[in-house]
């Protein structure tokens, strides 16, 4: 059973070669201690390492996860570490993907299972919602769905159409499913080691222009953090403390909004930044307790902002610190219209400008 | 998981005889796949045995007699299963069942997918399927919960290892391949019937699950009931292949034809088909041609688009009075075996009778208690404001 | 070419029987002047027939709409009238019909097509997102998308699991998708013919539960309305003037709202109660001057209250008239739980006395 | 709509002599649907023409020989599209276009799908299927607009009838069924080449696509270029059929395998489908077996999942040489004609280089003009919003 050999029986030395790179690359980041330089891809790929090697059920499949790594090289090393059986691909279907994913869970294992970019998770829409949403529920938690469904999403990389969508929205309305979504390099590991620790299903959503954004991390550090059970379901961060009005933001857009209250800071207003990374649940008490004590706030993100995770959190924060408001929440989001061709983006996604333009409205002179 | 398959593709007629060398159970790959031209049949509907050349078996093809033993306790199943099918029925007009899709007509295939299973075996069932799903011994009335609406499922899947009956078209194969996928990673031999309807093949999670299944080289054992009707459709609508069991071929698997109404055929062909799979020979299709007596379910109208002749025609081919003469004449089924079967069977009916007469009071709040493994703080507030609602609504009284 | 006859090739009597009374049935309503009791079924059925008498490239096609008439009966007769070229069976997927529906578009026709159920939509996804939503913009209007994809939706009848989604949020979310939801007969009429009319693609959401309530509607002026080109999209309608609060609902929750204001004016508490008509566009004047006016607002609807529909009108509501406000903005929505099954629906909908007890907590004592 | 196909099953071997009976072009049905056992390949990878008997044709396969023109037609747009594809990825090394997924290696299919259409028929490409879109004619320079950047189409569909270059696999395989059934539906005689990849045979939207051609007997062909892989993702992972061709039993279609690399087996075997199609005998599935030289684009590693060997060995079997030597040898191609296809070519090349080259300003507000046929409140609202700002930026400038 060879299916890294070629038709003809051989393994070539090219191909070998590119395998035992990655599992060394592989090896040297999981041995390394103390803080280091890390990609959020490498910390991604680190914590499904790390859950591979501590539970034989947590199995890697998808488009091009095996050999290649992954278009992302975010599953890199996976299959040479673990082998075939435990990390491979699927022929080329989505809806094939998440079904077969279902059927695993049922039976006793853990899929970490990839799409390959946003849009490309639409054909698997059915199941995602008619069972891995309600799988739990219909049968009174007899049958679990400890599945994570990885979607590298969102703009910002010059992709061509289908590639840069913010399909989140979509998920976070779906009851049955949790979403978390990192926005920095030690949230990468964190929330995915939880979210493949979950008995629930998780759409765990990657902001792909974030893949590359480095952090120095404590590998040791954050494994001891796992081991410990320490958890981010449910508790957003404050990305940036502040007083005067509060951004809130998740995914790619957290450094865009730490960037604007970089600049705002600059001409001496104070903004604090949540993080709220997980979509669902959400945490109301953190974002809230920021907002009663600012005043004001803006949402931030990529997504089109008509019926989406932005809405909501005005609609929820509205209703929950509503005579503390001295201004209307504003909201900075994705326009209305498909996500842009590469050279057309920029005008699309929420920019610092953009974001300290809302601030700006938001009524300082009452 | 297992990749098989030489896509180098033979250039030259003149090169290239090893394509006709590669051949499975001593035939060539294509005739492995092809269905026999014909359906197995081997009791006609008269009760009568057909002789051996006019079952429809072609060299490739060849199935192991059932037992008496089990063709005596599958007779069993088929009256249980006819006497449920038709108690439901009545359940539902009576308006103690909101809904029930029948398969009267069908019990021969429901008895015969769930009989050929071993108890490490899984079943993927859909609406349709009550029946093969109580044959695996899952409680009659659990079984109902989801038709009589107090919940969306009554019984545990893991009990008898059947998943939830399906209702979005064809998205359990896949759930079947998976099973079938984990079961394999393990080392583990078990097979899964992974069952749907005619109408269901035109639906993509139909090719992807044959797909997966084939090239992970899985044992499931893909099982169409031909009913002849999607609803108002016809197959004639849904399908020009010459057959269902075609659709194989362009997986790289076996198709097979079987008459649905012959129980004795059926499980002649499941049985082996079960044995081939646990035996790693891959996954299998097999279309059982059988025909829906009834109409889709209590809210359909099958007047509207079929004709009584038709209904008539099939009433001839009925699985039970073909396999009650055929046992009789085998000198197998007598007058108190007989008594003993009606007797079980009027248990089973008594028994979903009360169990579905009580009105066991639904719980509002458990509309929040599974959702999630591990709850949310949203769902915890809404629920509380449910709870307070009934606990004013409950003073107000 | 006969797909109406039977294998044998005869044609039976019980058959073209339901077929003749179904079409003469259908006549007698379209010749019928002056006010009648009609149902929202037979309005959305004759508005179809209409559409497809005024314009030759106007198709019907689906799971069972042929023969049958749908299983709601939503096409009943079409099929006998205009011919099985133009109203027919599909097989049974729904991506096929969307798809399929698509290349129509492309090709000059005007394609009418139903989703048996919300649910069953699902496997359409990718299509109606990527494709029937972006065509027209990615080829700058070079390919139009005049088509309707009819989605029987939400819940109130019973129905078991997969049958009663409310799934209009996740098109509304879609940039490049219109998304339109009658609550009355008449406008089941003039709505479903704007939809036809429309060169943009159209999700007509039908509340399935409302296909059977009736009204007194002169179809003689609906088709006169019609042809002088009158418009509802975009505009919200009062449907119950008032002056305390707004109720602002859509689709299978007007009726519900309508109640509760009814309910409410017995205790002398004036309710504003607003049709939005179409989720896509959306009518913010009307629903602003509304809010303006009464200065409090409950928007009711069914679906999952997260990142919904809903959310969003909290959302812009907030924005555009916040100094108007005396409380929050609240909602009574659907739990974000599956839907459940028949015996507990009745706790999951919006009901005439939770919307009660969202408008008592408007903060009146302030 | 034309729905054919006799589902009622064969019953007994006995009885049965009419499923023996149905034929198509005088061939049993099932030897109609199932591809020759080799594929179709006229000319030997040295150029020499193959004897009539080692060109793999069986009965009911039989091929019209390409006309002298024709064959030279097609040879010049086989070196423009070499020409074409090798200035793409120029461009993209030189930052000018942001990603090309080349066609190097399978331009003698890009060419042949173009060139078997007459003008009233459609095309529907995959992003992959650059050079067949500018063959059918669309100006090379907004074949392109969607690699450099701009905008995520740039040609009209209308003007070529040729659908956008599809990125979703296989989703626009419907499209070409929806063309051609609208197309019949007017009577008009349409035929419709709907192209996509080995990997995306996989999807399910390939197998609603088939069935829907189907069962409405619609004139629509299915080319699959099989180059071997998806991305990385080899043929053996995607299926374990005999052959992709063989896809086409499971809906009643005929399939086909031919050289993809040999322009004229691949010409005479379009030409046929065509004329087939065009004739009314329904839809048909033609795989081609050809090899993506290059990564599946220029941000993809191929080192990483095939040797270098297989590219070599494929380098050996070059559309472009072959068919030089086969015309050369023919007496059709002299230097004269060379240099004026070479011309040509290069005349392309700088067309793409010129119109690429130049930086068009785009047009942010563009962004919300092309939504909606009928603009909403909403849009225009936010087009304001981006507009004063753009306008502040430039009076801050
Ligand atoms: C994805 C999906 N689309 C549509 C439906 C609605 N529906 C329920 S049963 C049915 C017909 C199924 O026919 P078939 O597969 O032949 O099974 P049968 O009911 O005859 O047993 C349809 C269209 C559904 N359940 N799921
Ligand atoms: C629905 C969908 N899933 C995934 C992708 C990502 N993707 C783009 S091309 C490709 C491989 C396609 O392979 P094949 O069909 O053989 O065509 P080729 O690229 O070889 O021409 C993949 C996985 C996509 N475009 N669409
Ligand atoms: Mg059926
Ligand atoms: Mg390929």
């Amino acid at each position: 059973m060879t299916v890294t050999t070629t038709a003809n029986g051989t393994t070539t030395a090219n191909v070998s070669a590119a395998t035992a790179n990655a599992a060394a690359s592989a090896a040297a980041t999981a041995e390394a201690t103390g803080p280091q330089s890390l990609t959020m891809a490498k910390a991604l790929n680190t914590a499904m390492a790390d859950a591979m090697r501590n539970d034989p059920s947590v199995l890697v499949f998808g488009e091009d996860v095996g050999m290649l790594g992954g278009v992302f090289r975010i599953t890199d090393g996976l299959m040479a570490e673990f082998g075939e059986q435990r990390c491979f691909d699927t022929p080329l279907a989505e809806s094939g993907i998440v079904g077969m994913a279902v059927g695993m869970a049922i039976n006793g294992m853990r899929p970490v299972i990839e799409m390959q970019f946003d849009a490309f998770a639409y054909p698997a829409f059915e199941q995602i919602v008619s069972h891995v949403a309600k799988m739990h529920n219909r049968t009174k938690g007899k049958l679990k769905m400890p599945m994570v469904i990885r979607v590298p999403y969102a703009g910002g990389i010059g992709g061509v159409e289908h590639h840069c969508d913010s399909s989140e929205s979509y998920y976070a309305h779906t009851a049955g499913l949790k979403v978390y979504t990192p926005a920095t390099v030690a949230d990468g590991y964190r929330m995915l080691r939880e979210a493949i620790d979950s008995d629930d299903p998780v759409m765990f959503m990657e902001p792909k222009k974030l893949y590359w954004s480095k952090d120095q991390v404590d590998l040791g550090a954050l494994r001891a953090e796992h081991d410990a059970g320490t958890s981010t379901e449910g508790r957003a961060a404050v990305a940036r403390p502040g007083t005067d009005a509060t951004l809130i933001a998740y995914g790619p857009s957290v450094p865009t909004a730490l960037a604007a209250a970089a600049a705002a800071a600059e001409e001496g207003r104070s903004l604090e930044v949540i993080d709220v990374r997980t979509l669902v649940p959400f945490d109301d008490e953190t974002v809230c307790a920021s907002v009663r004590k600012t005043g004001r706030a803006v949402v931030i993100a990529e997504a089109h902002g008509f019926a989406s995770v932005s809405s909501e959190i005005v609609a929820r924060v509205q209703e929950r610190a509503f005579h503390y408001l001295a201004a209307p929440i504003l909201r900075v989001t994705g326009f209305d219209v498909p996500f842009p061709s590469p050279k057309l983006e920029h005008y699309y996604l929420p920019s610092v400008d953009r974001i300290l333009d809302a601030v700006d409205e938001l009524q300082w002179e009452d | 998981m297992t990749i098989h398959a030489d896509h180098s593709a033979p250039e030259t007629a003149v090169e290239d005889h090893a394509a006709d060398v590669r051949t499975k159970f001593g035939i060539s790959v294509e005739d492995y796949m092809l269905p026999a031209r014909h359906q197995i049949q081997m009791v006609n509907p008269d009760g009568s045995l057909r002789s051996h050349d006019e079952q429809g078996t072609e060299p490739g093809h060849e199935y192991p007699t059932p037992s008496d033993a089990e063709l005596m306790a599958a007779y069993e199943q088929l009256v249980v299963g006819r006497r449920v099918n038709d108690q439901n029925s009545a359940l539902v007009r009576q308006g103690r069942m909101a809904v029930y899709p029948s398969s009267h007509g069908q019990e021969a295939c429901q008895v015969a997918a769930a009989m050929c299973l071993s108890e490490g075996d899984w079943l993927f069932p859909t609406y349709r399927d009550a029946v093969a799903v109580m044959t695996r011994g899952v409680d009659p009335v659990e079984v109902m919960t989801i038709f009589r609406g107090d919940w969306h499922g009554g019984y545990d899947p893991k009990e008898h290892n059947v998943g939830i009956q399906c209702t979005p078209l064809t998205t359990q194969l896949l759930h079947a391949v998976g099973v079938a996928h984990a079961a394999k990673l393990r080392g583990e031999d078990t097979v899964v019937m992974a069952m749907c309807g005619d109408g269901a093949t035109s639906e993509g999670d139909f090719h992807e699950a044959l797909n997966f299944a084939a090239v992970f080289h899985l044992p499931v054992i893909f099982f169409v009931q031909n009913n002849k009707y999607a609803i108002s459709v016809p197959l004639s609508h849904q399908s020009v292949a010459p057959s269902l069991a075609h659709k194989a071929v362009g997986y790289g698997m076996a198709g097979e034809r079987v008459d649905g109404n012959d129980l004795v055929a059926l499980l002649a062909v499941m049985d082996r088909a079960v044995k081939l799979a646990r035996e790693g020979s891959g996954p299998l299709l097999i279309e059982a041609h059988t025909y829906r007596m009834q109409a889709h379910t209590n809210a359909d109208d099958a007047t509207r688009y079929r004709p009584d002749s038709e209904v008539a025609e099939w009433q001839a081919k009925d699985p039970l009075a073909r396999m009650k003469s055929y046992l009789t004449d085998k000198g197998l089924l007598d007058d108190e075996a007989t008594n003993r079967i009606a007797e079980h069977a009027e248990a089973v009916a008594t028994q979903l009778r009360e169990g579905l007469g009580e009105d066991v009071p639904v719980q509002p709040l458990d509309l929040f208690k599974y959702v999630f493994a591990k709850p949310t703080p949203q769902l915890k507030e809404q629920s509380e404001l449910l709870a307070s609602e009934l606990a004013r609504e409950e003073s107000a009284k």
